[in-house]
C-alpha cells in the first residue's frame, strides 16, 4: 500500500557500536588539555598500581642502613627515610594500596548503591522510604565523623578502611542513581515497557541502568578521589591502614615528624595523593562534560 | 511557610532520633572493656564489676539507649569516662571553638569563594575562568593535613605565625586571631575551591535561563541584570551550597584541628575515640550531627524564605 | 591508657635544689607540652603526664635523687630502720600543709598507704605493698611501717609513682588537694591543666615559677611545633627525628637522657612454636641490634642484652654477657632443628606509639631473611594494652619504662606467675634467683644473682632487649633547672626558674 | 510609501559549532513597515528563531551574523555596539518569548519586574496598574504584588506583553508567545495583541508555526525554509494562492475545521527539513519537492516578485500561478475497508482518578463513562489539566482508579497493571505524546520493536527479527532502521516506531495520548494519516486525546468533550461543529484559529482561570466561567444528560432548544460550508 505517508528518510549513517561510541567518547574527553591530563595521569597511576613491583628498585620494607635519611639522589630518586627505605619504591608500592583500598571501596559502594537505588527508586512506597530515611541518618553524620565511629568500632586495619568507605559511600551512590531512577522511571519508554509486561528486572536492568550509567561513572569518579582522600586522611590520622605500610597517608604521618631531617620521604607523599586526588577529579569533571555533551547531541 | 517548617522539623527530629542509635549501636560495638579503660589496667575484678554494676552495663541495650537518650535531651550528660570531667561544659566549650574556627573560616571563605565563583561564571571559558577553575579543582585535590603542614612549613616559622593553635580558654578573639589564621587558612582552603566551584555553576545555569534574556531585551545595563536577576537567583542554591560546606567544614576541621592542635571538638574526638570514652563520644557526635542538621535546616529555611516559590507555594 | 613502659617508680638525679642564701627568683610563666591527663587520681595514675601532675601537686613521702639514685627525703624529714630491716619510722618535715589549709599529718600518711594496700581496691600497688604488715602512726608526725620480711628496696617503693601523700579521707580526686609545690587552677580535660605556685610550700624558695601551664597535645610532633613556635617553653618525650630536627634551633635547648627503659620482643614460652627455645634463639641471632638502633633510635641510646639489667644499674649489669652476634644462616638451622626448615610465619603484634612500628618494620625485614616471617598487628596502645590481648598473643613488642631498681622488672614480668608475665616465662631456676635478689639485704650475694640472671636470660630468656632508649627534652632557653629525669614524668617542675 | 521600519537585506547567519560554522540563515530580505503585523512560518529548525533574534541583534553566543544588514530605521543593527544596542531594546524593539514561566524572574513580584522596565523607560511608575488594566486583569493591585509562579500560563504571558509593550516600542519580535498556551489561553492573548497593536500602532514580527494564528492575526506572512525565505506575501493572497510548493505543503498538512480522514485526507509534505549544514547548492525544497523538476536539483532559485507585494524562491512559480501544476501532493483514498459490525471494545464507567497531593486529594477524573468500538476512534478533547491523560492512563493500568470498573471486551480488567495477565495486555496499548521519550535511547530500534513480541506474543526471540521487519514495513520504515538507535531518528521516525512497538501486540484498543501534540504539521499530517490506515486495516479500536480539536475532529468518530475531570459533551464527529452545543464546547471551537483567513468566527472568550482540581466547582463544573450562566441551579445541580438527534450528548442545564436558539454555528466558512 503506498499511502501518503512514506518514510521520512534521512540519510544518517548506520548505528555505530559500542566501541565507535567509546572511542568518540574518549575523544571527547581528551579533546581538553586539563581533561586529557587528568585522565592520562589517572591511567598512569593505575598502569603503577598494577605493575609497581616491576618498577620499585627495592622492596616497601627494604631497609638500607647505610642510606638511612639520604636526599634524593641518582640511587633514591625520592631519597631515603629514616628508617633506611627507599621512598621512591615505597610512594610506587603504596599506589596500589590505594588503589585497592579506594579502588575496591569506591567499586563495592558503587555495585551496592546502585543496587539500592535502583531498587528504591523504582519500587518506591515503604522500601524506599525506609531506606531513605535510614541513609538520611547516616548522611546525617559527616563523612569523617562517621568513619572515625566506624573505625574506633572495628579497629584500624586494612579492612575496616575498605569496609568504611564502602559503607560511607553506599547512600551517596544509592542516591544519585535514585535521582536519576526517579526521573526516568515517568519516562512514556519505561511506562511502555510496563504495559508490555515486561519483568522488574529487565525494566531495571535493561532499560534503566543505561540511562543511570553517565550519571554512575561520574559518580564513580568523584568518589574514587573522595576515597583516596578518605583513606589517606584516617591513615594520616594513625587510624586507617597501620605501619608499615608504603600507605601514602600513613607514609606522610609518619614522616611529619621528621620533616626537618628528611623533607623528601613527606613532599613525595604528599604530592602523590595530591597529583592522584585531583587527576581524577579532573578526570570526573571530563567525564561529566563528555556525557553532557553526549546528551545534548 | 509554616506548614514548611513544621514538615522540616519533624523531618529533622525523625533524622536526629535514627541517628542518635545509629550511634548508639555504632559506640556500643567499640572493642574494649570499658571499665577496664577507665580504671585503667592496674584494677582487679572487683572493681571492674563495680564499676560496670555503676555505668548501668549490666542493662539491655534497649533500656541503655532510651536511658541515655533521655539524659542527653534532659541535659545530663554525665561524665567522661576517660577524665571524668563533666560532659556538657567540656563539650560546649570546644564546640564553641570549633564554630570559632568554622565560623572565621566561612566568614573569610564564603564571600570570596562566590566572588571567585560569579567572576569565573562571567567569564565562563575565558582565561579567568580557567585559572579559577583549574585552580579550584587543584586545591580541592589536597587533603587538608597536607595544605596544613605544607602551611606550617612555608609560612608558620618564616611568618612567626603559632603552628600550634592551642588557645586559651579564656582568650578574647583577638588574643585567639594569630593562632585562628593557619587553621583557618587551611579550611579557607577546602572552603574556597568547593564552594567557588558550585557557586560558579549555579550562576552558569542561571544565566542559561531565560528570564536573564527578557531582562536583557528590556534593555537594562548588563551590571543590572547579574545583580539584580542573575545573583539573585544564583544566591538560593549557594546558600544550599555553604550550609552543605559546613558539613564539609566538621569534617575538615577533625583533621585540621589534630594538624593544629585546636582544642575544637574535632580533636576532641579523636581523643574520645582512642580512649574508648563513649559518653564522650556519643556527645560529641550527637552535637556535631546536630550542628549539622541545624545547619541544613537553616539553609533550607533560608532558602525557602527567599525563594518564593516554597515561600508561598503556587 | 596505661602502659608497662609508664609504670612504676622511677628515679634519677634529683634536680638542685636551690642554693642557701641565694634570693629566690621567682616569676614566670612554664608553659610545658604534654600527652593529656586521663586520670587524676594519685592511685590511678600511670603515664607521664600524670605522674608529672601528680609529682607537682602532691609530694612523695620519699623521693630518689636523679643523681645519685639514692632515696631522698622529701615529705619525711629522715628515717629510722630496724636492724632486722623490717622496721621503718619516718618523721615529717615542718610545716607541710595542704592546699587547703591544713597540715600533713601522719594520720595523712597511714590513709594513704592503707588505701593503697587495700587488697578490696584492687589498686596496682596492692602487690607492690603485699609485704607491708602495719603502717600506723607513732605521734602526730610519726610513721612506723611493719614489714614482713626484709626489703632492700622498700624506700624505692615507698618512692613509688603511685605513692603520693593525699589527705586523710579525700573522695574526690578532683580536688588535687596536695601538699606539693603547685597548686591547681584550673583543669580543662584534653586541654591543659594550669598550676600557681603553692606560697606556703615547706621547701624554702620553692617553687621558682609562678605558673605552670601544661597544655595537652595528641602529637609529638604538635608539640615540637609549638616549641619552635614559641607557644610552650617545655616538651618531654619526643621521637629522635623531631629531637634531631631541634638541634640547630636558636633559643632551644635539647638534652637527653639515657635510661634503662627498653622496648622488647617477646614470646610466649608456655605453648607452640616458643615452647622450643630454639626458636627464641633462632629470633636472636637473626636480629641485627646495631641495625636497629641506627635506624629505629638513629643510634641515640644503647644495645641491649636481652636482659632488663641494664647498663644505668652500674652495680648491677654485668658487660661480659653479650647477645649473640648476627648469624642468619645459623638462625635457619637452629630453625630447621626446630622443625620449620621452610621458615616459619608469625603475627608480630606491636602498639602505636613510640617507635614500636618502626621496630616492628626493621624486625620484619630483618628476620624475612631468615625465614621468619611476619605479620604485622599495628594496634592504638588502648586497645592492645586494654583488652589484655598483650598477654595473650604469641609475639609481641612491649615497651617498659625507666625504674630505679632492676628488681621491678623480674617480679611482675618474668617470675612463674607474674602480674604480667606476658611471654608466660616459668624457670625454676631463674625463679630462685630472683627470690635471693629480691629478699637479700647483702649487696654482693646481690649482684652475683643479677648476674647470674643476664647469663640466663642470655641463654635461654623469653625476650629481645634490642636497646636501651634515651628520653629527650628539649626547653626555652629563657629557663635554667631542668633536670630531665629518666622517666620524664618524674622531673621536678619546682626546680626551673626563669634565668 | 514611507521607508520602511525593518529591512533586513541579504541576511546570513550562522552559528559556530565545534569547530564547523553552520549557515542558519541565507539571504533573507524582509521589510516590515510601521503597524504592521508580519507572521513568519515554517517548520521546526526553519530559522525562525534565529531571524526573530537576529532582528535583534540578541544571538546565542555561538551564532553571528555572517553578511547583510539590518537597517532598522537609518541605522544598520548589525554594526551597533552592545551599548547601543542595549539602547534600543525595549525602547525600539520589544520581545515576547515562547515560554512565558520560564521568561520572568521568578524570585521577583511581577509588579516590580514591569516597574524596573518602566523605570528605565523614564516612565511613571505609577502606571503599572494602568498597563495591567489594558492587559484586562482583573484585580491589578493583587496581580502586581504575586510571584510568577503564583500566576497562570496565560497570566505570565500578559505580563511579559505588557512589559514588552511599556517601552512604547516601534517593533515587537514576538517568538511563538502562545504555543505553550491552551486554546482558550491563546483566544485571549490574540484578542490581547490586536487591540495593543491598533491602539500603538506597533509593528510585530510574529513567530510561530501555527497557520491558523497566521491567518487570522497577520497582514502579511513570510515563509521560511531551511534558512532561506521561501514566500512571502499578504496573508490572504498567500492563503488563497501559495505559489511556493512548501507552503502549499503546510497548508495541507492541517486539517480544516470539518475535513475527516475518511472524505479528505491530509496530504502533508514528504521528509524532513535538512540538518543545519545539510543544505544543497540548489533549490533546498527540492528533495521534498512534488513539482522538483532537473533544475530545481541544479540550480537556486533566484527571489522573484510575481506580483510587487509578493515574493517567492521557486523555479516553477510561473506554472504555479498559472494553474498549470498543482503544488499539492497526489494523496490516494485510504483504503476502503467494509465496515465490519462494531462491537464494543472498551467500557468505562464510572471512572474516578484521584492523586493525593500535599493539600489534599487532585480529583483528575470525576465520573467518566466512556465506550469504545472496535475499528472506530473515540476522540478525547479538552483543555490542559481536564484529566484526558489521566483517564487513558487509568484504562491501561498505570494510574490506579479510585472508582469504577472498566471492561475490556465484556470482561472486567483488575485495577492495577501488575495484576493483568498477557492476554489484557496484549489487547491494551499505547502510543505516548514525547516521541523523545518514547523509545529507550539505549535500545535500537530493532530491540524495541521485539519486546513486545517476545513478551506479549510469545515469539521466539530468534523469530522476532523478521517480524521486525514487518512492523517496520507498517509503519512505512525501512527494515535497516532496526539497526538504528534512537538519537538517529527524527520525530516523525520515533513515533512511527513507537506506534509499530503499539501495533505488535495486534491490540484490540490503542490509546494514543496526543500522539501529535510535539510534531511539526507536516509530520503531523503524516503520522495521522498512518494511523487511519493502520487502524482500518488492524480494525484496531482507538481511543485518541489531543488538545486540538481539529486534529480530534480529522480522526475520530466519537468526541468527547472533556472539562475539570468530566465530559462535558459527546457527538459524533461529523456533528461536532454544528449548533447546538455545550456551551464550553461553544467557547472551545470559537476558540482555535482557523488556518483560513476567509472563514468567520465567533468569539466566545473564557473569563476567570480554571478552577483546581483540589476544590472542584459543585453543580455543573464549569458554571465558574460559563458564558450562558443561568443562575443558582448551575452551582447547586448536576445538570443532565440532554440528547439531541444528530445523536449528541450534552450535560448541561439549559434546555436543547434554548441552546440552539441562542447558538449559531461557530464558524462560518466563506463559500460552501466544509469541503
Ligand atoms: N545556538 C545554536 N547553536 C547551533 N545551532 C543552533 C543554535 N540555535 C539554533 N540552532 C539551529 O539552527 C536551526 C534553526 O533554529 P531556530 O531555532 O531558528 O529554528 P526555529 O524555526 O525557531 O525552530 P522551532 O520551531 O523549533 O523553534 C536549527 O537547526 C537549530 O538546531
Ligand atoms: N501523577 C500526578 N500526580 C498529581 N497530580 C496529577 C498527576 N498527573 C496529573 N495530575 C493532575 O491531574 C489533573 C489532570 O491531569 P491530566 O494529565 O490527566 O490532564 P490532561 O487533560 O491530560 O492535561 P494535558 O493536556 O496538560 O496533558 C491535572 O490537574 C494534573 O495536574
Ligand atoms: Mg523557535
Ligand atoms: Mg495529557
Amino acid at each position: 500500500m503506498a499511502s501518503a505517508a512514506t518514510a521520512d528518510v534521512t540519510k544518517q549513517s548506520a548505528a555505530p557500536g559500542w566501541g565507535q561510541r567509546f572511542f568518540s567518547l574518549a575523544r571527547t574527553l581528551l579533546r581538553r588539555p586539563s581533561h586529557a591530563l587528568g585522565t592520562l595521569i589517572s591511567l598512569l597511576f593505575l598502569v603503577i598500581a598494577i605493575i609497581g613491583p616491576l618498577l620499585a628498585p627495592y622492596g616497601a620494607n627494604e631497609q638500607i642502613v647505610a642510606d638511612a635519611r639520604d636526599g634524593p639522589s641518582a640511587a633514591h630518586w625520592f631519597g631515603v627515610d629514616t628508617l633506611g627505605r627507599d621512598v621512591y619504591s615505597r610512594v610506587l608500592l603504596g599506589t596500589r594500596d590505594i588503589f585497592t583500598l579506594a579502588g575496591i571501596g569506591t567499586l563495592l559502594a558503587v555495585l551496592i548503591g546502585t543496587s539500592l537505588g535502583l531498587l528504591s527508586g523504582y519500587r518506591g512506597g515503604w522500601f524506599d522510604e525506609l531506606l531513605m530515611r535510614f541513609f538520611d541518618s547516616v548522611l546525617a553524620l559527616p563523612a569523617l565523623l562517621l568513619a572515625l565511629l566506624l573505625l574506633g568500632t572495628l579497629g584500624p586495619s586494612r579492612q575496616s578502611v575498605l569496609f568504611v568507605i564502602v559503607i560511607v559511600y553506599i547512600p551517596i551512590v544509592a542516591r544519585v542513581v535514585r535521582s536519576v531512577v526517579l526521573s526516568v522511571k515517568t519516562r512514556s519508554y519505561i511506562e511502555a515497557a510496563r504495559v508490555q509486561g515486561e519483568s522488574s528486572a529487565r525494566i531495571l536492568f535493561r532499560e534503566i541502568l543505561p540511562a543511570v550509567l553517565p550519571a554512575l561513572a561520574v559518580e564513580a569518579a568523584l568518589r574514587f578521589s573522595y576515597a583516596i582522600f578518605l583513606a589517606s586522611s584516617l591513615g594520616f590520622l594513625g587510624v586507617g591502614v597501620q605501619p608499615p605500610s608504603p600507605e601514602w597517608g600513613l607514609m606522610v604521618n609518619e614522616a611529619r615528624d621528621a620533616v626537618s631531617q628528611t623533607p623528601w620521604a613527606l613532599y613525595f607523599p604528599a604530592a602523590a595523593i595530591s597529583l592522584l586526588v585531583i587527576s581524577v577529579n579532573l578526570l570526573a569533571d571530563g567525564l561529566k562534560h563528555v556525557f553532557q555533551m553526549d546528551g545534548e547531541r | 511557610m509554616t506548614a514548611y517548617i513544621l514538615r522540616r522539623l519533624a523531618f529533622l527530629g525523625l533524622t536526629m532520633l535514627l541517628t542518635s542509635l545509629l550511634i548508639f549501636v555504632i559506640t556500643q560495638l567499640l572493642p574494649g572493656d570499658v571499665c577496664r579503660v577507665i580504671l585503667g589496667r592496674e584494677v582487679g575484678e572487683n572493681a571492674l564489676e563495680a564499676c560496670r554494676l555503676d555505668l548501668g552495663l549490666d542493662q539491655p541495650a534497649p533500656v541503655r539507649y532510651f536511658t541515655w537518650l533521655g539524659d542527653f535531651l534532659t541535659g545530663n550528660w554525665g561524665n567522661s569516662y576517660s577524665t571524668d570531667a563533666e560532659i556538657r561544659p567540656l563539650v560546649m566549650e570546644r564546640l564553641g571553638n570549633s564554630l570559632m574556627l568554622a565560623g572565621f573560616t566561612m566568614l573569610v571563605g564564603v564571600p570570596i569563594a562566590i566572588g571567585l565563583g560569579v567572576i569565573a561564571a562571567l567569564n565562563e571559558g575565558k582565561a579567568i575562568d580557567n585559572g579559577i577553575s583549574l585552580g579550584a579543582l587543584a586545591v580541592v585535590g589536597l587533603p587538608e593535613f597536607v595544605t596544613g603542614i605544607l602551611l606550617i612549613e612555608i609560612l608558620a616559622f618564616r611568618l612567626g605565625l603559632p603552628a600550634n593553635s592551642s588557645i586559651r580558654e579564656t582568650a578574647t578573639f583577638a588574643e585567639a586571631f594569630p593562632s585562628l589564621i593557619l587553621p583557618a587558612l587551611t579550611a579557607t582552603f577546602v572552603l574556597l575551591a568547593y564552594v567557588a566551584r558550585l557557586t560558579r555553576a549555579g550562576v552558569i545555569e542561571e544565566l542559561k535561563q531565560a528570564y536573564v534574556r527578557t531582562a536583557e531585551l528590556k534593555g537594562l545595563p548588563r551590571r543590572t541584570v547579574i545583580w539584580r536577576h542573575v545573583l539573585r537567583n544564583a544566591m538560593l542554591p549557594t546558600i544550599t551550597v555553604v550550609a552543605i560546606s559546613f558539613g564539609w567544614l566538621i569534617s575538615g576541621l577533625v583533621v585540621i584541628e589534630n594538624v593544629f592542635n585546636y582544642p575544637g571538638l574535632g580533636r576532641l574526638m579523636v581523643f574520645a575515640i582512642s580512649r574508648r570514652d563513649l559518653p564522650l563520644l556519643q556527645a560529641i557526635s550527637l552535637i556535631t550531627v546536630l550542628g549539622f542538621a541545624l545547619a541544613n535546616l537553616v539553609a533550607d529555611l533560608l532558602y525557602a524564605a527567599l525563594n518564593p516559590r516554597i515561600r508561598i507555594g503556587s | 591508657g596505661p602502659s608497662p613502659e609508664a609504670t612504676g617508680p622511677a628515679g634519677e638525679p634529683e634536680a638542685t635544689q636551690a642554693e642557701p642564701g641565694e634570693e629566690r627568683q621567682t616569676g614566670g610563666t612554664l608553659r610545658v607540652a604534654f600527652q593529656s591527663l586521663v586520670q587524676t587520681d594519685p592511685a590511678l595514675i600511670s603515664s607521664d603526664a600524670e605522674v608529672l601532675v601528680a609529682n607537682a601537686v602532691y609530694d612523695y613521702l620519699v623521693d630518689v635523687d636523679p643523681v645519685t639514685n639514692e632515696p631522698t627525703p622529701r615529705l619525711a624529714a629522715g628515717w629510722d630502720i630496724s636492724d632486722d630491716g623490717t622496721s621503718y619510722l619516718f618523721s615529717l618535715v615542718e610545716g607541710a600543709t595542704f592546699h587547703d589549709g591544713s597540715p600533713v599529718t601522719a594520720a595523712d600518711v597511714v590513709w594513704t598507704f592503707d588505701r593503697l594496700r587495700n587488697p578490696d581496691s584492687g589498686y596496682a600497688t596492692v602487690s607492690l605493698y603485699e609485704n607491708i604488715v602495719s603502717v600506723e602512726a607513732a605521734s602526730e608526725n610519726e610513721v612506723n611501717f611493719t614489714l614482713s620480711s626484709p626489703n632492700p628496696f622498700f624506700l624505692y617503693d615507698l618512692s613509688d609513682n603511685h605513692a603520693l601523700i593525699i589527705k586523710d579521707g579525700t573522695t574526690d580526686a578532683s580536688d588535687f588537694n596536695g601538699s606539693g609545690p603547685f597548686v591547681v587552677e584550673t583543669y580543662s580535660p584534653e586541654d591543659r591543666i594550669v598550676l600557681v605556685a603553692n606560697e606556703n610550700y615547706f621547701v624554702e624558695g620553692q617553687p621558682a615559677l609562678d605558673h605552670v601551664e601544661i597544655i595537652f597535645f595528641a602529637e609529638e610532633g604538635a608539640m615540637v611545633d609549638a616549641l619552635r613556635g614559641g607557644q610552650v617553653d617545655l616538651v618531654m618525650r619526643m621521637s629522635t627525628p623531631l629531637f634531631e630536627s631541634l638541634q640547630d634551633v636558636e633559643g632551644i635547648e635539647t638534652t637527653f637522657a639515657s635510661t634503662n627503659g627498653f622496648d622488647l620482643i617477646r614470646l610466649r614460652s608456655d605453648r607452640e612454636p616458643g615452647n622450643d627455645p630454639r626458636i627464641i634463639q633462632a629470633m636472636k641471632l637473626a636480629t641485627d641490634r646495631e641495625a636497629i638502633l641506627e635506624l629505629v633510635q638513629q643510634g641515640y641510646g644503647s644495645v641491649g642484652n636481652d636482659s632488663p639489667i641494664g647498663p644505668l644499674y652500674t652495680n648491677y649489669h654485668d658487660p661480659a654477657v653479650q647477645p649473640p652476634a648476627r648469624d642468619v644462616e645459623a638462625a635457619r638451622a637452629l630453625l630447621a632443628e626446630a622443625g620449620y626448615p621452610d621458615g616459619i610465619d608469625l603475627t608480630l603484634h606491636t602498639p602505636n606509639t613510640g617507635g614500636r612500628p618502626d621496630l616492628a618494620a626493621v624486625l620484619q625485614s630483618q628476620w624475612a631473611e631468615a625465614g621468619i616471617n611476619l605479620e604485622l598487628s599495628v594496634e592504638p596502645e588502648e586497645v592492645y594494652y586494654g583488652d589484655d590481648g598483650w598477654l595473650e598473643v604469641d609475639l609481641g613488642i612491649t615497651g617498659w619504662g625507666s625504674r630505679p631498681y632492676p628488681q621491678f622488672y623480674l617480679d611482675t614480668m618474668l617470675v612463674t606467675g607474674a602480674v604480667w608475665n606476658e611471654s608466660h616465662f616459668s624457670d625454676q631456676e631463674f625463679d630462685a634467683l630472683a627470690a635471693t635478689a629480691g629478699g637479700s639485704l647483702d649487696e654482693a650475694e646481690r649482684a652475683d644473682a643479677y648476674a647470674q640472671i643476664q647469663a640466663l636470660l642470655a641463654d635461654r630468656g623469653p625476650v629481645i632487649i634490642p636497646y636501651y632508649f634515651p628520653v629527650f627534652g628539649a626547653i626555652s632557653d629563657l629557663f635554667t633547672g631542668f633536670q630531665l629525669e629518666a622517666f620524664p614524668g618524674r622531673t621536678d617542675l619546682h626546680t626551673i626558674r626563669l634565668k | 510609501m514611507a521607508s520602511p521600519l525593518l529591512q533586513l537585506q541579504q541576511l546570513a547567519v550562522s552559528y559556530k559549532v565545534g569547530r564547523r560554522t553552520l549557515d542558519a540563515l541565507r539571504d533573507v530580505d524582509l521589510s516590515i513597515d510601521a503597524g504592521q503585523t508580519y507572521g513568519l512560518v515554517g517548520e521546526s529548525g526553519s530559522g525562525k528563531s534565529t531571524l526573530a533574534l537576529a532582528a535583534m541583534r540578541y544571538l546565542p553566543a555561538n551564532g553571528f551574523i555572517r553578511s547583510g544588514s539590518i537597517m532598522f530605521g537609518d541605522k544598520d543593527l548589525a554594526k551597533l555596539s552592545p551599548e547601543e544596542m542595549r539602547a534600543r531594546w525595549g525602547r525600539q524593539i520589544g520581545f515576547v518569548p515562547q515560554n512565558p514561566a520560564t521568561a520572568l524572574n521568578p524570585s521577583v513580584r511581577v509588579g516590580d519586574q514591569i516597574r524596573e522596565a518602566l523605570r528605565l523607560y523614564s516612565r511613571d511608575e505609577s502606571d503599572v496598574m494602568e498597563i495591567l488594566k489594558q492587559m484586562r486583569i482583573a484585580d491589578p493591585a493583587r496581580v502586581a504584588r504575586q510571584y510568577p509562579h503564583q500566576l497562570s500560563g496565560g497570566m505570565q504571558q500578559r505580563m511579559l506583553i505588557s512589559m514588552a509593550l511599556s517601552g512604547n516600542p516601534h517593533l515587537l519580535v514576538l517568538d511563538e508567545p502562545t504555543t505553550a498556551l491552551d486554546v482558550t489561553t491563546e483566544a485571549a492573548i490574540l484578542d490581547l495583541l490586536r487591540g495593543a497593536q491598533q491602539m500603538l500602532n506597533t509593528a510585530m514580527l510574529y513567530v510561530t508555526h501555527n497557520l491558523g494564528v497566521v491567518a487570522t492575526l497577520t497582514d502579511r506572512v513570510a515563509v521560511l525554509y531551511a534558512g532561506e525565505l521561501a514566500e512571502d506575501a499578504p496573508t490572504k493572497e498567500l492563503f488563497r494562492q501559495p505559489l511556493h510548493p512548501y507552503t502549499r505543503g503546510l497548508l495541507d498538512s492541517v486539517p480544516r475545521l470539518g475535513q475527516r480522514k475518511d472524505v479528505n485526507r491530509l496530504r502533508g509534505i514528504v521528509g524532513q527539513i535538512p540538518a543545519l549544514g545539510e543544505t544543497i547548492d540548489a533549490c533546498v525544497f527540492a528533495p521534498r519537492c512534488p513539482l522538483a523538476i532537473e533544475i530545481c536539483w541544479q540550480k537556486r532559485p533566484t527571489l522573484d516578485a510575481p506580483t510587487p507585494d509578493r515574493t517567492v524562491r521557486c523555479h516553477r512559480w510561473p506554472e504555479i500561478m498559472a494553474g498549470d501544476i498543482s503544488p499539492s501532493r497526489a494523496v490516494e483514498k485510504s483504503s476502503q475497508v467494509t465496515k465490519q459490525a462494531a462491537n464494543q471494545v472498551l467500557q468505562v464507567d464510572g471512572l474516578q482518578v484521584a492523586y493525593k497531593m500535599p493539600g489534599g486529594t487532585l480529583q483528575a477524573v470525576r465520573g467518566v463513562d466512556v465506550q469504545a468500538t472496535s475499528g472506530r476512534t473515540l476522540g478525547v478533547v479538552g483543555e490542559s489539566g481536564s484529566g484526558k491523560s489521566s483517564l487513558a492512563r487509568a484504562v491501561i493500568g498505570l494510574v490506579e482508579p479510585s472508582e469504577g470498573k472498566i471492561d475490556l471486551l465484556g470482561i472486567q480488567l483488575p485495577k492495577r497493571l501488575t495484576r493483568r495477565n498477557r492476554v489484557v495486555l496484549s489487547h491494551l496499548q499505547m502510543v505516548f505524546q514525547n516521541p523523545e521519550e518514547a523509545l529507550n535511547p539505549h535500545l535500537t530500534v530493532g530491540e524495541s520493536l521485539s519486546r513486545p513480541l517476545i513478551t506479549l506474543r510469545g515469539v521466539k526471540p530468534a523469530d522476532a527479527k523478521a517480524q521486525v521487519g514487518e512492523l517496520l514495513a507498517a509503519v512505512r520504515l525501512p527494515a535497516d532502521y532496526a539497526d538504528r538507535l534512537p538519537s538517529q531518528l527524527s520525530g516523525g521516525e520515533k513515533q512511527r516506531v513507537a506506534i509499530a512497538r503499539a501495533f505488535a501486540s495486534q491490540p484490540e484498543l490503542l490509546l494514543a495520548d496526543e500522539p501529535v501534540s510535539a510534531l511539526d504539521v507536516s509530520v503531523q499530517a503524516a503520522i495521522l494519516n498512518l494511523l487511519a490506515d493502520l487502524q482500518i486495516e488492524h480494525q484496531t479500536s482507538m481511543l485518541f486525546i489531543a488538545h486540538d480539536i481539529a486534529v480530534v475532529g480529522y480522526l475520530a468518530d466519537e468526541i468527547a468533550v472533556m472539562y475539570l475531570g468530566q465530559i462535558m459533551q459527546t457527538s459524533p464527529a461529523e456533528t461536532i461543529f454544528d449548533a447546538p452545543y455545550h456551551p464550553y464546547t461553544e467557547a472551545l471551537l470559537s476558540s482555535v484559529p482557523p488556518p483560513d483567513p476567509f472563514v468567520k468566527q465567533e468569539r466566545i472568550r473564557l473569563e476567570g482561570e480554571l478552577p483546581s482540581a483540589v476544590n472542584p466547582p459543585n453543580g455543573c463544573p464549569f458554571h465558574t466561567r460559563c458564558p450562558r450562566f443561568l443562575g443558582d441551579i448551575c452551582v447547586e445541580q448536576k445538570p443532565p444528560w440532554r440528547e439531541t438527534e444528530d445523536g449528541k450528548r450534552i450535560f448541561c442545564h439549559i434546555p436543547l432548544e434554548d441552546l440552539l436558539r441562542d447558538q449559531t454555528d461557530v464558524l462560518q466558512f466563506e463559500g460552501a460550508k466544509k469541503s
